[in-house]
C-alpha cells in the first residue's frame, strides 16, 4: 500500500514540475497578448502592424521552442521546422517585386 | 550470428507480394507499398486514356480551320479536361507514386515506407479527387483551361468550375501525403551503410520531388480554395470591380504550377540515370554534381514562376528579374544532360527498350529545355506566349521527357514488378514508333507558334492548316504507339517467360531481392558498403569483349 | 490556296529586333542539340557492347575538372544569354512620346477601337504606316490579350486597369489581330484586322468616317454634363483640387504616400474617390461607379490630360 | 504495452516516435505554406487598397479576438502539459489536460460562433448589403471570412483528433508512449500559432 502511495506522491511531484515549467511560458504568452493589444491603440502610424507582427512572431517562437519541444529536437527536425520560411520569403519577395514596381 | 542461425531466422524463399492475398479487399485495403504502387499504376492508366481520348477529338477537329464536328464550348471543355486530367491525375502521380512507391523502400533496403496507412490514404485522396473531376466532366465539363484564370473562372464561366477545383484540391492533399511519406522514409529508413551519397539517383530524385510536393502543393490548395470561395460565396477576392487584382491569382497559381512541372520532370531524370548506367554498364558521370543539380532544380524552381506572366500586365522590372532567374534554373538541367551523355563514354552499350526510351528522353528533353530558353527571354515570349510554341515546349518536356522516362521505367523494372520478361522486339518497335510519332506531332507546333497561332483556338486562320494537318497525323501515329505497350505487356503477364531476380545484371539494391519481391522486400535486412553504380572499378572502364553475364540468359531461380 | 508560310511577315520596327534574338537562340539551340545528339550517336556506335574498341582507363580527375569547367561555362553562357535577350530591348518598353493614342476596349468576344479623332471601329483598326501608335487598353469583363503576330506585340488586356502597348507599322497591308488569353466560348472568334495604310489613304479614310466628336471635346462635354466642373472648375467655391497642369505629376495623399496622377489614378478617383484622399482636401467627392462606362472614362481622362499638357504640345 | 504501439516498418519505438514527429513537422511546413498563401493575398490586397483595409479592420470586434487568442494559448498550454504527462506515463494528468484542451477548443469555436453572428448582424458579410462603402473593405472581409473559416475547420479537426486520443487512452487501447500523442500535440500547437499570426492581421489593424 505504502509503495503504491509513495509511487503516487512521486508521480504527483513529477506532475507538479511539468505544470510549473509550462505555467511560466503560459504567463509570458498572456503578457505578450496584453502588450500587443495595448500597443495597437498607440498612434504609431506605419509601425503599428510590423510591431504587432513582431510580438506575434515572438509568441510563435516561444510556442515552437518550448511547447513543440524544438529545443530537444534533432537537427533535421529543426531544419524541417524552419525550412518553410525561406520559401515563404521568396513567395512574398518576388510577388511584391511585381506589385511594388507596377506602373499603375 | 552463425550462418545456421542466420538461415532459420530468415527464410531463404518467401511468398511474393502478388500471392499474398487475391481478394479485391486484399488489394484495396493493403498497406504494402508495392500493392499501392500497382493501384496507382491502374488509376493513372485509366486517367491517361480519358485525357488521351479528349485530345484525340481535339486533334481531329483541328484538321479543319473552322471545325464543324464539335461546338466551341465542347472544344473548350475537351482541352480543359485534357489539361486537368493529364497534369494532376497522370503526370504528377505517374513516376513518383507508381515507381517511387514500389522502388523507394526496395532501393534503400527498407521493409516499407514510413507511414504505410498514410500511403494508402493518399491513393484514396487521389481517387476521390479524380471522381470529383469526372463528376464535373459528366455534369457538363469545365471550360476555363487547367489554369482556372480569374475573373473568367470566378465570375464569367458558367461551367462546373467548383467541382473541378474541389477535385484538384483533394488530389493535392494526396500529393502532400506522398511527399511527407517519402521525405521521412528517405531520412529514417535507409539500411545499414546507405549513407546519403550512396543513395541511387532515382531515390535522390524522389527526395527532391517530395520537397517540391510538400512546399508547392499547399499554395495550389489555397489558390483553388480562394476561387471556390469567390465563386460559391461571392467574396470578391480577385474581382477587379471591388479593387481586387486578377494578377494576384496568377502569382499564386504559377507559384505552384512552375514547381509542379519540376515535380513531373525530376523523377524522370532519376529513372533515366538508372537506365543509362545499367545499359551502358558504367558508373554515372559526376554523381555529386547530379545530386546537387537535382536539389538545385527543386530549390530554384520556386524562383521563376513570373516567366508565365511577362505579357499579363506584370511590371517590366519583375519580368526582368524572373527572366534572369529562369535562365539560371536552366543551368542544372544542362549539367544533367551533359552528365548523361558523358556516362555513355567508354561504356558497353546495349539497346534494349528501356535504353531506347532513355536515349530518346535525352534528345527530346534537350530540345524541350532549349525552347524553354526562348520562352525565358522577354521579347520572344511577347511573340510566342500562349501560342502553339508554348504547347510544343511543354509537351517536349512532359511527353518527350516525362512519359518517355515513364515507359523506360515501366520496361526496366517490369521483370522486378511482375517476375516476367516482355517481348523485346515489340517493345523496341513501340519505342521507335513513339519517338517518331511524337516528333511529327509536336515539332510543327513550334513553327505554328512563332507564326502566331494562339493555343486553345477552335478556329484558326487558314494559312496555318498545313501544320495542324501534320500535327494531327503525327498524333494518330503517337496514339497507335501508345496502344502497343498495354498489349504486349499484358501478353507478357500471361505468357511471358519467367525472368530471374536480375535479368539486366543491374547493381541496384532492388535487384538483389526476389522478382517479384516478397511482401517484406528482403529476406534478410541488407547492408551495403559501396556506391550505387558499381559496374566497374573506379577509374577503369568495362573492357571490350569482357563477357558480362548477358542480361537475358541468367536462368530464372 | 493560301501559300505555305514558314515565318511571320516583319511589319513593325520591333519585328527585326525580336527576330534577330529568335535566330540567335535558334543557332545556339541547334549547336547544343547537334553536339548532344551527335555525341549520343557517336558513343552509341563506338561503344556498343559488340564493338571491340579498347575502352581504356578513365583517370579520376577528368571527371571532376571537366565537370567544374563545363558547369561554370554553362552558367556564364546562360548569364550572357539572359542579358542579351532581356536587357538589349529595354528601350522598347516605353512608347515614343509623340505616338498617336488609340483607345481599345476588349469585351467578350469583340475588340472596340477608337481613334483620337473619335472615329470608332469594331474588330478593326486603321493606322498610318511609319507612325508610332500607342494603345491604351482595358477590358469590360475578363482578361483578353491583344496580339498582332506581324508586329511581334502582345499585351494582356485587364479589367479594371489600363495596359499599354505600342507599335510602329512599317509595311502597308492587313494583319491578324488575335485574342490569346482564354476568354470564353468564342475566344477563337475574337479576331480582327489591323489595316496599315499609306499616310494619304489614312487621311482620306479618317475624313470619310461618320462625323464623331474628337475624344477631348467629348471628354469636355462629359466633364460638364456629369457635374465635375461644378467643383473642379476654376470659378467654383467648393474646395476641390484644380486639374490644370496636374496630369503626370505626383500627388500627395492624406496618409503621407504619393501617387503619380495617371489614367489609372483618374479612373480610381472617379469610380472610388474615397480610396485615395488627397492631402489638404476632405473626401467629399461622390463616387461615379455604375454611372460612367469605360469609354466615357477614357474620354474624361483624355480631356483631363489635355488640360495638363498644354505646354507639351500634345496633338490631342 | 509498448509492443502495441510499434507499427509495421519500424523495429524500435524510439525511431517510430522520431519519425512521427519529423513527419508531422514536414506536414506542418505544408500547412505553413497553405496559410502563407492566404496571408500573401491579405498583404497584397492591403498594399493595393490601404484605405479600404483600415476602414474594415476597425469594424472587427477586438474583444472577441483577444479573448479567443487567450483561450487558444491556454489550450496550447494544456496540450503541452498533456504531451509531457504522456511521456512521463502520468495517465490521469494526461487525460485531464487533453480534456481541458478539447474544452478550450470548443470554447474558442463558440466564441467564434457568437462573433460570426454579430458580424452577419452588422452586414459584414461581403456581398450586396455590405455595411462599409469604402472599396477594399469587402476585400478585407472576404479574406477575414476565408482565413477564420479555414482556421476554424483546422481547429475542429484538431478537436476531433484530441477527442479520439482521450477515448483511446481512457480505454487503455492507446499506450501512453504511442507517437500519436506527440503528433497531435504538434498539430494543435500549429493551429494555435496560425491564430497568433491571424490575430494582429485581422483585429489590431486600424486601431490607433
Amino acid at each position: 500500500m505504502s509503495v503504491e502511495r509513495a509511487g503516487d506522491a512521486k508521480a504527483a511531484q513529477r506532475g507538479a514540475d511539468i505544470w510549473r515549467r509550462s505555467l511560466l511560458v503560459w504567463a509570458i504568452l498572456m503578457l505578450l497578448v496584453l502588450l500587443t493589444l495595448g500597443l495597437a491603440y498607440l498612434p504609431l502610424g506605419r509601425f503599428n502592424m510590423p510591431l504587432a507582427l513582431l510580438i506575434a512572431a515572438a509568441k510563435a517562437v516561444l510556442i515552437g521552442v518550448i511547447f513543440m519541444e524544438l529545443r530537444l529536437a534533432k537537427g533535421f527536425i529543426r531544419l524541417a521546422a524552419g525550412a518553410a520560411f525561406l520559401w515563404i520569403a521568396v513567395m512574398f519577395a518576388l510577388t511584391f517585386s511585381d506589385l511594388a514596381s507596377r506602373a499603375g | 550470428m552463425t550462418a545456421a542461425a542466420y538461415h532459420d531466422e530468415y527464410p531463404s524463399q518467401a511468398n511474393s507480394y502478388l500471392r499474398d492475398g487475391h481478394s479485391l479487399w486484399s488489394w484495396l485495403a493493403s498497406t504494402d507499398h508495392k500493392r499501392i504502387a500497382i493501384l496507382y499504376a491502374i488509376s493513372i492508366t485509366l486517367f491517361f486514356f480519358v485525357g488521351a481520348v479528349a485530345i484525340a477529338i481535339v486533334r481531329v477537329e483541328l484538321v479543319n480551320p473552322n471545325g464543324q464536328f464539335i461546338s466551341d464550348d465542347t472544344y473548350n471543355k475537351l482541352f480543359t479536361l485534357h489539361g486537368i486530367v493529364m497534369v494532376w491525375f497522370f503526370l504528377i502521380p505517374s513516376i513518383p507514386n507508381t515507381f517511387g512507391n514500389f522502388l523507394l523502400p526496395l532501393m534503400i533496403g527498407a521493409p516499407d515506407v514510413a507511414f504505410p496507412r498514410l500511403n494508402l490514404f493518399s491513393w484514396y485522396l487521389n481517387i476521390a479527387g479524380g471522381l470529383f473531376t469526372l463528376y464535373a466532366v459528366v455534369a457538363g465539363g469545365v471550360d476555363t483551361g487547367w489554369t482556372f484564370y480569374t475573373p473568367f473562372s470566378t465570375m464569367f464561366s458558367n461551367s462546373h468550375v467548383l467541382a473541378a477545383a474541389a477535385g484538384v484540391f483533394v488530389a493535392g492533399f494526396g500529393s502532400i501525403a506522398t511527399g511527407v511519406n517519402f521525405i521521412v522514409t528517405v531520412h529514417m529508413l535507409r539500411t545499414r551503410g546507405m549513407i546519403w551519397f550512396r543513395l541511387p539517383l532515382f531515390v535522390w530524385s524522389l527526395y527532391a520531388t517530395s520537397l517540391v510536393l510538400v512546399l508547392a502543393t499547399p499554395v495550389l490548395a489555397v489558390t483553388l480554395l480562394l476561387v471556390i470561395a469567390e465563386r460559391w460565396f461571392g467574396f470578391p477576392i480577385f474581382d477587379p470591380t471591388h479593387g481586387g487584382d486578377p494578377l494576384l491569382f496568377q502569382h499564386l497559381f504559377w507559384f505552384y504550377s512552375h514547381p509542379a512541372v519540376y515535380i513531373m520532370i525530376l523523377p524522370a531524370m532519376g529513372v533515366v540515370t538508372e537506365v543509362i548506367t545499367c545499359f551502358a554498364r558504367r558508373r554515372v558521370f559526376g554523381y555529386t554534381f547530379m545530386v546537387y543539380a537535382m536539389v538545385a532544380i527543386a530549390g530554384i524552381g520556386f524562383f521563376v514562376w513570373g516567366h508565365h506572366m511577362f505579357v499579363s500586365g506584370q511590371s517590366p522590372y519583375a519580368s526582368l528579374i524572373f527572366s534572369f532567374l529562369s535562365f539560371v534554373v536552366a543551368v542544372p538541367s544542362a549539367i544533367k544532360v551533359c552528365n548523361w551523355t558523358a556516362t555513355l563514354y567508354r561504356g558497353q552499350i546495349t539497346f534494349e527498350a528501356p535504353m531506347l526510351y532513355a536515349l530518346g528522353f535525352i534528345g527530346l528533353f534537350t530540345v524541350g529545355g532549349l525552347t524553354g530558353l526562348f520562352l525565358a527571354s522577354i521579347p520572344i515570349d511577347v511573340q510566342v506566349h500562349d501560342t502553339y510554341f508554348v504547347v510544343a515546349h511543354f509537351h517536349y518536356i512532359m511527353v518527350g521527357g516525362s512519359v518517355s522516362a515513364f515507359f523506360a521505367a515501366l520496361h526496366f523494372w517490369w521483370p522486378k514488378i511482375t517476375g516476367k520478361l516482355y517481348d523485346e522486339a515489340w517493345a523496341r518497335f513501340a519505342a521507335i514508333l513513339m519517338f517518331f510519332g511524337f516528333n511529327f506531332t509536336f515539332f510543327p507546333q513550334f513553327l505554328l507558334g512563332y507564326l502566331g497561332n494562339p493555343r486553345r483556338y477552335h478556329v484558326y486562320p487558314p494559312e496555318f492548316q498545313v501544320y495542324h494537318v501534320m500535327s494531327s497525323t503525327g498524333a494518330s501515329v503517337l496514339a497507335a504507339a501508345y496502344l502497343l505497350p498495354p498489349i504486349y505487356l499484358i501478353w507478357s503477364l500471361l505468357y511471358g517467360k519467367r525472368s530471374g531476380d536480375n535479368p539486366w545484371g543491374a547493381t541496384g539494391l532492388e535487384w538483389t531481392t526476389q522478382s517479384p519481391p516478397p511482401t517484406h522486400n528482403f529476406l534478410a535486412p541488407p547492408s551495403i558498403e559501396t556506391g550505387p553504380y558499381e559496374y566497374h572499378e573506379k577509374g577503369e572502364a568495362p573492357e571490350a569483349g569482357l563477357r558480362l553475364p548477358h542480361p537475358a540468359q541468367s536462368e530464372p531461380r | 490556296m493560301t501559300r505555305l508560310t514558314f515565318f511571320p511577315v516583319q511589319a513593325s520596327t520591333e519585328a527585326p529586333h525580336t527576330d534577330f534574338i529568335y535566330f540567335g537562340l535558334i543557332v545556339f539551340s541547334m549547336a547544343v542539340s547537334l553536339i548532344v545528339v551527335g555525341l549520343l550517336i557517336a558513343f552509341a556506335i563506338r561503344y556498343r557492347r559488340s564493338a571491340g574498341t579498347r575502352r581504356g582507363a578513365l583517370p579520376e580527375w577528368i571527371e571532376r575538372d571537366f565537370e567544374i569547367g563545363w558547369t561554370s561555362a554553362a552558367f556564364f553562357l546562360f548569364l550572357f544569354a539572359a542579358f542579351w535577350t532581356g536587357a538589349t530591348r529595354l528601350s522598347a518598353l516605353t512608347p515614343p512620346s509623340e505616338a498617336m493614342e488609340i483607345h481599345i476596349v476588349a469585351k467578350q468576344w469583340m475588340w472596340k477601337t477608337q481613334h483620337p479623332s473619335g472615329a470608332r471601329e469594331i474588330n478593326a483598326l486603321h493606322v498610318p504606316v511609319g507612325e508610332p501608335v500607342r494603345l491604351a487598353m482595358t477590358s469590360e469583363d475578363v482578361i483578353h490579350s491583344f496580339f498582332v503576330p506581324a508586329f511581334r506585340i502582345k499585351q494582356d488586356v485587364l479589367p479594371g486597369r489600363y495596359t499599354r502597348a505600342w507599335f510602329n507599322a512599317t509595311q502597308v497591308g492587313s494583319y491578324h489581330l488575335l485574342c490569346t488569353q482564354l476568354c470564353g466560348t468564342e475566344h477563337a472568334r475574337m479576331v480582327g484586322d489591323i489595316v496599315v495604310m499609306s499616310r494619304a489613304d489614312f487621311g482620306q479614310w479618317l475624313v470619310s468616317q461618320p462625323h464623331a466628336d474628337d475624344v477631348v471635346r467629348e471628354g469636355q462635354a462629359l466633364f460638364a454634363s456629369l457635374g465635375c466642373s461644378a467643383c473642379h472648375d476654376g470659378a467654383s467655391k467648393v474646395r476641390a483640387p484644380r486639374l490644370e497642369a496636374l496630369y503626370g505629376r505626383p500627388v500627395d495623399l492624406a496618409d503621407g504616400s504619393r501617387i503619380v496622377m495617371d489614367d489609372s489614378f483618374i479612373r480610381e478617383m472617379i469610380l472610388r474617390p474615397s480610396s485615395h484622399v488627397v492631402r489638404g482636401y476632405d473626401a467629399i467627392m461622390p463616387s461615379y461607379s455604375g454611372l460612367v462606362g469605360d469609354e466615357e472614362l477614357l474620354r474624361l481622362s483624355a480631356f483631363i490630360r489635355s488640360l495638363g499638357q498644354a505646354e507639351h504640345g500634345d496633338r490631342g | 504495452m509498448s509492443a502495441a504501439a510499434l507499427r509495421e516498418p519500424w523495429t524500435r519505438l524510439s525511431r517510430q516516435r522520431e519519425a512521427a514527429t519529423f513527419g508531422m513537422w514536414v506536414f506542418l511546413t505544408s500547412e505553413l505554406l497553405f496559410f502563407s498563401g492566404m496571408i500573401l493575398i491579405y498583404a497584397a490586397c492591403r498594399y493595393l487598397q490601404p484605405a479600404g483595409f483600415l476602414a474594415a479592420a476597425r469594424e472587427t470586434n477586438v474583444w472577441f479576438g483577444t479573448i479567443n487568442t487567450m483561450v487558444l494559448l491556454t489550450s496550447s498550454f494544456a496540450m503541452a502539459v498533456a504531451a509531457q504527462a504522456g511521456d512521463a506515463k502520468l495517465r490521469r494528468l494526461a487525460i485531464a489536460c487533453l480534456a481541458a484542451t478539447v474544452a478550450l477548443g470548443l470554447a474558442f469555436l463558440t466564441i467564434k460562433g457568437f462573433e460570426y453572428r454579430e458580424d452577419i448582424h452588422e452586414h459584414l458579410l461581403p456581398g450586396a448589403g455590405f455595411a462599409i462603402a469604402t472599396p477594399g473593405a469587402q476585400l478585407f472581409f472576404s479574406v477575414y471570412w476565408v482565413m477564420t473559416g479555414v482556421h476554424a475547420i483546422h481547429l475542429s479537426i484538431g478537436i476531433a483528433l484530441v477527442g479520439r486520443l482521450i477515448l483511446e487512452t481512457a480505454r487503455r487501447e492507446l499506450p501512453l508512449s504511442s507517437p500519436e500523442i506527440q503528433a497531435t500535440a504538434l498539430y494543435w500547437h500549429l493551429v494555435d500559432v496560425i491564430w497568433i499570426i491571424l490575430y494582429p492581421l485581422l483585429y489590431l489593424g486600424g486601431r490607433s
